[in-house]
């Protein structure tokens, strides 16, 4: 078994341990439920490790079943996977092996189902990072949806928003259908449906109205996955309903994964085809836009989760930004700004699984001073709020600087203030809310006026369990766990080479195409040495950082951000309502948006 | 949004994809064009290469063998998801008060009850006829599941709630449907280590239009018919659990 | 052949507006598995009788049960 | 044809999300999901067509000819695989409806903002 046989393997053992947990789950003690879970993702940890080590220099490709192309045309599925495709693979199974430690002590009682699910979760999302063909993605997309549907509804932790896993629901699956639709057209044109053979027997033909068409429809998909605006209504109410560690996942990397598949179907299947400048205009108008709405939205929210789904919605903006500059270090840093952002957010959002287990809300305005008592907490939330404002140590701060770097490098010399204004803010609401949570910073607001959703009836993780006395070390250890991940991503000498090189080798689709119809070796990259410590980079960051903070201390006081509704201008009512948890709202929207992202493409008539 | 922005705005959003789509559909190719590269491969490969008749099955089980393993752990995990969203619910209704109120369902005719017993039969043999021919005539897994899915409810019909319950333990098939599925990834892994890649179609292939042919086309979709027949049953049965709780609650009132 | 699948297609439309237009769940079932009936009607012309088989199997019979279930229990619940 | 029987398929998909934007029922809404899935098979099958071939079974006749099984394979999984999905949103419908009492997403306000 070569190293790139074991590609789908990484996929097929997680799945096989999720249906072993439901056969024999129901007699097996709590205690091996979570073992074999922990073990299976620890497993699935080492094989990405092994992968990423794998693909320095070349990518691994494997014809699933033996079905390896004949005179360069072959009936099977191929999984292409080069160091950017492995490394989300790593992120996608330490978060799930961090969210399973965390669940041991988060859930009181919890049958083998929820295991089940977040293996197939696993599963699904390590397929979806590692395949090469469309309609797998397309099957491995609705894995990822299904097993993230039924984890929202799985522990309601909230009574009000029950119908958001519905909504989830409906929309990624009609985002799934339309992505459907686009591949039928490309099958027809190209009687292929490998992202390779598809930019294979694309090269060399001019964008008519079809193929411009289905790439449109295609990505629409991955960016509802990925809640880019206006696909991204669904986020925060699925994120407000979903337990605590499952959270971690959809923002950590769930939502990561939709912006990967859709630049990976460019760069592989349209780049040859589609003219660079109308996709990167569309990508960056898309980025832009999200970034500023998820920003905003962000600043208005007093439920902390999902205040933190509209940063999520926010950063995935900002990775898009980064990503569409098209050039190596764009795409390195908006990976290393998804790795860094991914162990940040999803230790947030592990700190409000604890405040909700121990004070049954999550809302900043009804936990007003009462976080004092959790010392520890206390600190591992400011210090994510600054390193979400990219502070330098973290991985987050490589991220930011190298995506500022690449923008201004092409040309879009107002990055750097969209990257430093949304980070600040975003930042700026997690510190305000950790000033009033923690530290009891500003007046005690009656709870009636409160702005967004009745959340005062909410139930712990558990309603019958006596709450936590103290918080169990599995949880606290998950949360350091999280940050040292992030802090690692930053530390990492030459961290912005490395990301730079697999920047480099994801952009090189022509490569990807030989390599995976032929058996040749990829072709070696030009080193080039590229660093994040610039002083423009931390000049820029101590900038956010500052802004951040003015930001959190000026809004804790102003109190217009408890009666938002009245005092906010007509604008800022505008987009609250727009954002009204009705699914035909969503859906009208959806539509609105492959229309919108067809039109900054350009559709030639022909 | 009001219903009438809401209306504005899918109308407008409707138009334009609607636009879309018809620019894209006068770029295709004429309606039963004879070019179809995959699809010839596809045929030459299943019935030349790996001697199974139905093409479609070959294309399922055989040359695409991980897009049903995926398709397979959608159902699955679909399953899960309805059992662990419907087991939330089902607490309201002790177990034993379903059991009293139902043995007093009316009881059906009894020449209706002698039909379903014979049609039970009928259908299960049917339904095993379209799994176990899966590689030969159109059908298989998925297909013949379905129908063995809804052949036991035939039971709901002639002998009422109490007879169906007799008949299908559910925990039996909840256990059956993770079978099916992990035996489906087993197999796959199977032919990894065999033949080194995942789902390698290792098995003898045997000759054209036997019924011992195809190699692991055969074997999975056995598996398949067992997984989607068991979901059949344990979401119908889940559903109908809901329904006879309404009977409870209705006479209760 | 191309008249019959044209003739089904048609027909598929109609009897999927007719679903979207029917309000009351209960009658809704019936109208989704008339067009479950009439999707496998154009497999059957389009030369794919394994896909007729589950669409019959699935469309018309399965989900308009589960649906007729769950309108009763919604509708009981009231 | 060809645009009738895409245009039918397109029809479908766009009355469907029609259906999810007035529907005042979450169960019309998972319905009106069901219609928007069945336009993928109309044009998934309708680009496999070959005008004057059988279906690709070889079992007792060998045709000449034959319409192609790619995406006949790809659409029959995706019909069993919706019912059981549209079974679980089902299930979340009337989870919604426990909560709070009815299915019109009209009136599930508590989402707002």
């Amino acid at each position: 078994m070569t190293t790139a046989q074991l590609t789908p393997v990484i996929v097929a053992v997680p799945l096989a341990v999720a249906a072993a947990l439901a056969v024999v789950g129901r007699w097996l003690p709590r205690a091996v439920r979570d073992g074999v879970g922990l073990l299976t993702a620890a497993g699935a940890v080492a094989l990405s490790a092994l992968f990423i080590a794998a693909t320095a220099d070349t990518r691994l490709v494997e014809w699933v079943g033996g079905w390896r192309p004949v005179q360069g045309h072959s009936v099977g599925i191929v999984f292409v996977v080069d160091r950017l495709g492995a490394s989300l693979a790593l992120l996608v199974s330490a978060l799930v092996l961090i969210a399973l430690i965390y669940s041991t002590k988060y859930f009181e009682d919890v049958e083998s189902h929820y295991h089940v699910l977040m293996l197939a979760f696993l599963g699904g999302m390590s397929g979806f990072a590692l395949t090469g063909d469309l309609f797998d993605m397309f099957v491995f997309f609705e894995l990822m949806g299904t097993a993230a549907y039924a984890l929202t509804g799985y522990k309601v932790e909230e009574k009000a928003p029950v119908q958001a896993a519905l909504n989830f629901g409906v929309v990624n699956s009609l985002g799934a259908y339309v992505t459907v639709v686009g591949i039928a057209l490309i099958y027809a044109r190209t009687g292929e449906l490998g992202l390779a053979q598809v930019g294979d027997a694309l090269h060399g033909e001019h964008a008519d109205g079809l193929v411009v068409a289905a790439f449109v429809l295609i990505i629409t998909g991955w960016l509802v996955k990925a809640a880019v605006a206006p696909f991204h209504f669904w986020l925060a109410d699925a994120h407000a309903m979903a337990p605590a560690p499952v959270c971690t996942l959809f923002s950590g990397v769930m939502v990561v994964l939709g912006v990967y598949g859709a630049m990976r179907v460019y760069t592989v299947s349209f780049a040859d085809v589609l003219p660079e400048p109308d996709v990167r205009r569309a990508l960056l108008v898309v980025g832009v836009v999200t970034a500023v709405v998820g920003a905003l939205m962000c600043f208005l929210q007093s439920h902390l989760k999902r205040m933190l789904a509209f940063s999520t919605i926010a950063h995935v903006g900002l990775f898009l930004c980064a990503a569409a500059t098209l050039t190596p270090d764009g795409v390195g840093g908006a990976a290393a700004y998804v790795a860094g952002h991914a162990g940040i957010k999803a230790a947030l959002f592990l700190c409000c699984g604890v405040l909700l287990n121990r004070f049954a809300s999550v809302d900043e305005v009804h936990l007003h001073g009462r976080g004092r008592s959790l010392r520890l907490l206390t600190w591992l939330w400011m210090i994510c709020g600054l390193a979400l404002a990219g502070l330098p140590p973290f991985g987050t701060f490589t991220g930011k600087s190298l995506g500022e770097e690449a923008l201004v490098a092409s040309g879009y010399h107002w990055g750097p203030l969209l990257f430093v204004l949304v980070s600040a803010v975003t930042a700026g609401t997690v510190l305000r809310a950790g000033l009033r949570v923690f530290f009891g910073v500003g007046e005690r607001v009656r709870h009636d006026d409160a702005p967004g959703p009745e959340s005062e009836n909410e139930e712990p993780e558990t309603e019958h369990e006596t709450r936590l006395a103290h918080t169990p070390i599995q949880m606290t250890a998950a949360i350091i766990m999280l940050m040292l991940g992030s802090l690692a991503v930053g530390v990492v000498p030459a961290l912005a080479t490395h990301v730079a090189e697999a920047g480099a080798r994801f952009l090189d689709g022509a490569d990807y195409i030989r390599q995976a119809l032929t058996s040749a070796s990829a072709s070696p990259l030009e080193p080039e040495s590229v660093t994040s410590w610039t002083e423009e980079g931390l000049l820029l960051s101590a900038l956010s950082v500052l802004l951040a903070a003015i930001v959190a201390v000026a809004s804790t006081h102003a109190r217009q951000v408890t009666r938002g509704r009245e005092i906010a201008p007509s604008f800022v009512r505008g987009i609250r309502a727009v954002h009204s948890g009705h699914v035909g709202d969503y859906v009208a929207w959806l539509l609105v948006g492959v229309a919108g992202i067809a039109a900054l493409v350009g559709v030639p008539l022909t | 949004m009001s219903r009438r922005l809401r209306l504005a705005v899918f109308g407008l959003g409707a138009v334009l994809t609607g636009a879309l789509l018809v620019i894209a559909f006068t770029g295709l190719p004429e309606f039963g064009t004879s070019h179809h590269p995959y699809g010839d491969r596809a045929v030459h490969t299943a019935v030349d290469e790996q001697k199974t008749s139905n093409a479609v099955s070959s294309v399922n089980f055989d040359q695409r063998a991980i897009d049903t393993m995926g398709e397979e752990f959608i159902l699955f995990t679909a399953v899960i998801g309805t059992l662990v969203l419907l087991r939330e619910l089902r607490r309201e209704v002790e177990e034993g008060e379903v059991e009293t109120e139902l043995r007093r369902s009316p009881r059906g005719l009894s020449s209706t009850a002698y039909l379903t017993y014979a049609m039970l039969g009928v259908t299960t043999l049917t339904g095993l006829y379209v799994v176990a021919h899966g590689h030969l005539s159109p059908g298989g897994g998925f297909q013949g599941g379905v129908v063995l899915g809804t052949a036991i409810h035939l039971l709901y019909v002639g002998g009422g709630y109490r007879a169906i319950r007799k008949a299908r333990p559910l925990h039996l098939y909840e256990i059956f449907d993770a079978l099916g599925a992990g035996g489906f990834v087993v197999l796959g892994l199977a032919g990894a280590i065999v033949g080194g890649d995942l789902l390698a179609n290792v098995l003898p292939l045997g000759a054209l239009g036997d019924i011992l042919s195809a190699g692991q086309v055969e074997l999975l979709n056995a598996l398949v018919g067992l997984e989607v027949a068991s979901a059949v049953i344990v979401i119908l049965a889940r559903f109908l659990e809901q329904y006879a709780e309404v009977r409870i609650q209705g006479t209760a009132r | 052949m191309t008249a019959v699948i044209a003739v089904a297609t048609v027909l598929t439309a109609l009897a999927g507006t007719a679903v979207v237009f029917t309000h009351h769940p209960k009658r809704q079932a019936l109208t989704l598995s008339m067009l479950g009936l009439m999707l496998t009607l154009v497999f059957v012309a389009l030369q794919a009788p394994d896909v007729a088989l589950s669409e019959l199997g699935i469309n018309a019979l399965v989900v308009p049960m589960v649906i007729l279930l769950v309108a009763e229990k919604i509708r009981a619940r009231r | 044809m060809r645009m009738l029987l895409f245009c039918c398929a397109g029809w479908l998909l766009l009355i469907g999300c029609y259906g999810i934007v007035v529907s005042r029922n979450l169960i019309h809404t998972v319905i009106c999901l069901v219609v928007c899935q069945s336009s993928t098979y109309l044009i998934l099958l309708g680009i496999g067509y070959r005008s004057g071939g059988t279906a690709p079974v070889f079992s007792d006749t060998s045709p000449s000819t034959v319409v192609d099984p790619v995406v006949q394979a790809l659409c029959l999984t995706d019909v069993v695989v919706s019912a059981t999905v549209i079974a679980l949103f089902l299930a979340l419908a009337l989870q919604a409806h426990k909560q709070h009492g009815t299915v019109d997403p009209d009136e599930l306000t508590s989402l707002r903002g």
